[in-house]
């Protein structure tokens, strides 16, 4: 059952020293930052982290591998123009990096919160990061067979939970977070709003069967859907929809 | 559609003039994909009336130019973590979804940079293998292989003009036999896993420069 | 490109003889009856059929079989107290059966959707089903190898599509409309509405992409979201909401 | 919640009250799956209270009871093809999510009828292996391996008196040492894979009788 807590140290305090924890988000989008901040304070050690990415700039998951919280991570994008704490880390030997095409991350997490021992990808194959691995020709195109990734937490960013701890998401936030939902053994959502009415249930895309914990954080998703939400109903174009084609803006140049 | 005959032109293609091209060989209905970098400006060139839609990895169908002012919505990014904008008819997915998408071949077409390209389509373009970097590779292995063609968009020759043609890859592999073509500045190359390399078009460089330039690659034209 | 057509006929025209045909539906709900009696009538013979059971009575699924246009069916559950004409067609040596565990089946074909070549499910592990077949034990656990199903179409029902070919389904009615309409090569769609607007892009459950063909062909559902949209745009409950609980009403009884 | 120790009383259960003994061994807040047949009626005794949320493995979470009058809507049905009705925290998803929700184990308890158990909890319960019968598995399979406990709703004996708690069943299986409780008529038996039946409670039957008339299966009382 769904608890709902009132704050982001409450909902990660069960995140325990040692324990394999999937990080929602694909760069700012569906990073649930207030929950990995409250981590950081929690004091948690020792962590096996899966991320799109290993930390961006002076915050969130890059300050955990700044403090050496992070025993390994399993990521498919490392490097990015701001991500010193972690190549730091990782040129002084002091973090394991498990490298993954971020398509076989996907399907490896989906395939733990579905309970399938294995698949044989196509991604990868014949390259580097397929070293090792097994590989096998079926119908003439060639795989490698991959492992699936469960998690003992997720952090995970939706955009509204209702009572019964279903949710929904916002645009592209959406990413890992419904897959990374559902291969955690506890789930840890925040989320901007906590609904009193029951969501549509033809329109969720988390059932509550997936959440365990989560906390209402008002970020800036919530501002924006406001400001979309209030076009719609005036009668105006939502604000992210499109006014010109990229043609049309490369012709005014 | 491309006219499958052999063109040539007197000077290389502009990237823009290039970006055009790729476009243009898009046909109307298109599902694409567009790599991060230079290939995103191909989107300059697809006319609203041919209806391609574009994909982006983290979760879209069907996202428009880069957001402006109020635009900007920290929630709807593409690949390369830019603020986009929506078009009527999009879609949202989450990644796995977005991934089965690609790897299940639905896409049409993939444009993607690249370091170096097999004549057998072999596509390296995440690593340069060099010692001691930290490596990172995203969604390019996914890319390499998930869509129906896998177009390169690039330079013939480095700037320090070694070529990026060649028989094998000597940099780190991003996917086996994926690339279907390779538009380049200097001409536009069609692969077809057999090895040897159909030239449809050559800009500012003649076919006997293209095969002295390009040791232990065939080349016919088409 | 998703092409509008207007009738069931035109819509499965390019179904040929030997196909490989995907039929969407778990009992009624989801059935695309309208598009399985265009197929009786165009002809097409020596189908491979998938589809969740093998027909029931004197209608749909269970005319092509008894007419011997089908070669072979994938499915769960053949057997039905009103499947005689499939019963006479496999006693005879008729029809060749694939008999596929319920829920391996929806994986093969988000598998053959997905591009996955191959998986390892636990479920069937150790029965008669799986005799044969490759297993293996990973981490405590025993599986079994399953190979994707790809279609060379899908006949499916949804409830609404939009102009882009973006399609919602209603209730249960969803089941396997978009796990085929991914392991088609050519999707063909019956809805009950063809909308004027974009459906909404978070709500979406099949995008545009997977769908080839769509024919509007208004069914019983639409009467029942009608009946639905307009209890609730008058602040009624939805007719389908549970008004006592299962011990409520056995306490009544 | 059950508490764990030895229990007796003079009369088998009847269907409804070994109905009622499952539901109440199932936790509040628990995500539940009822079998066709006699485990739906396990339902009847679940209070709203307790919170429990059902799954059908057609697509849904959180189904009420049958549908009655104008409830009924043909798109919304239960794995039984019975017309059931929407309770308010319900969502809807496709068959490869639903099963996938099984097979992962993210379903507390599942409740299945069964032909025959063994004592390390094998269970057959699709087919009777008769000659000529035209098989059909449906979710069987699935179920049987996809809730963190499988619980068996049965009579310890068929209509003849032959025992269906087996040293290893002699029918087709459905899953290999999946079942964890069998809850029978005459009895609750823990099966903990190690082929020791650990007997919780006796209805209308002595130890010594079940031990008679189990050949070849250890029994302990709890």
């Amino acid at each position: 059952m769904t608890e709902f807590v009132d704050t982001a140290a409450e909902a990660v305090a069960s995140v325990s020293n040692g324990a394999t924890v999937l990080l929602g988000g694909f760069g700012n989008a569906g990073q649930p930052m207030e929950l990995i901040d409250a981590l950081m304070e929690s004091g948690a050690t020792d962590l096996t982290v899966v991320n799109n990415n290993a930390g961006q700039a002076d915050a969130g998951l890059a300050l955990l591998i700044k403090e050496r919280r992070v025993a390994k991570i399993i990521c498919s994008f490392p490097r990015q123009s701001d991500s010193w704490h972690f190549d730091e880390a990782y040129r002084a030997g002091e973090i394991e990096l498990e490298l993954v095409p971020q398509g076989n991350l996907a399907e490896r997490l989906r395939a733990g919160g579905a309970g399938i021992g294995g698949f044989f990808t196509p991604t990868g194959y014949g390259t580097e990061l397929a070293a090792g691995k097994e590989t096998r020709e079926i119908e003439g195109r060639h795989y490698v067979l991959e492992a699936p990734i469960r998690g003992d937490f997720a952090l995970i960013k939706a955009y509204a939970a209702d009572p019964y701890g279903n949710l929904v998401y916002r645009k592209t936030a959406r990413n890992f977070g419904p897959v990374m939902a559902t291969a955690a053994t506890h789930t840890i959502v925040q989320v901007d709003e906590v609904l009193e009415e029951a969501l549509d249930p033809e329109a969720i895309i988390t059932p509550s069967i997936y959440t365990d914990t989560i906390v209402g954080i008002p970020t800036g998703s919530g501002t924006k859907q406001r400001e979309e939400r209030e076009a719609l109903a005036a009668g105006r174009r939502k604000p992210c929809l499109a006014t010109k084609t990229a043609a049309e803006l490369a012709a005014e140049k | 559609m491309s006219t499958e005959t052999f063109r040539t032109t007197e000077t290389p293609l502009t990237q823009d003039e290039l970006a055009h091209a790729i476009a243009e060989d898009i046909a109307p209905g298109s599902f694409v994909n567009l790599g991060i970098g230079q290939p995103t400006t191909v989107s300059n060139y697809l006319s609203p009336e041919k209806q391609v839609t574009l994909h982006t990895e983290n979760g879209m169908l069907g996202f428009g130019p880069k957001a402006l002012g109020e635009q900007v919505d920290e929630d709807l990014i593409n690949a390369g973590k830019i603020p986009v904008t929506e078009l009527p008819g999009a879609a949202y997915f989450h990644h796995a979804d977005s991934f089965a998408m690609m790897r299940g071949g639905h896409l049409d077409v993939c444009v993607l940079g690249a370091y170096q390209v097999s004549a057998s389509g072999d596509l390296a373009n995440w690593s340069t293998g060099k010692p001691g970097a930290i490596p990172a590779v995203g969604g390019a292995m996914d890319l390499a292989i998930g869509a129906k063609d896998t177009y390169v968009m690039m330079d013939l020759f480095t700037k320090k003009g070694d070529r990026k043609l060649l028989p094998e890859c000597t940099f780190p592999l991003t996917g086996v036999g994926c690339v279907s073509r390779i538009y380049a500045d200097m001409g536009v190359f069609l692969l077809d896993g057999s090895g040897i390399v159909k030239v449809r078009e050559l800009h500012g460089i003649s076919l006997e420069d293209v095969r002295d330039r390009h040791p232990g690659v065939e080349f016919e034209t088409l």
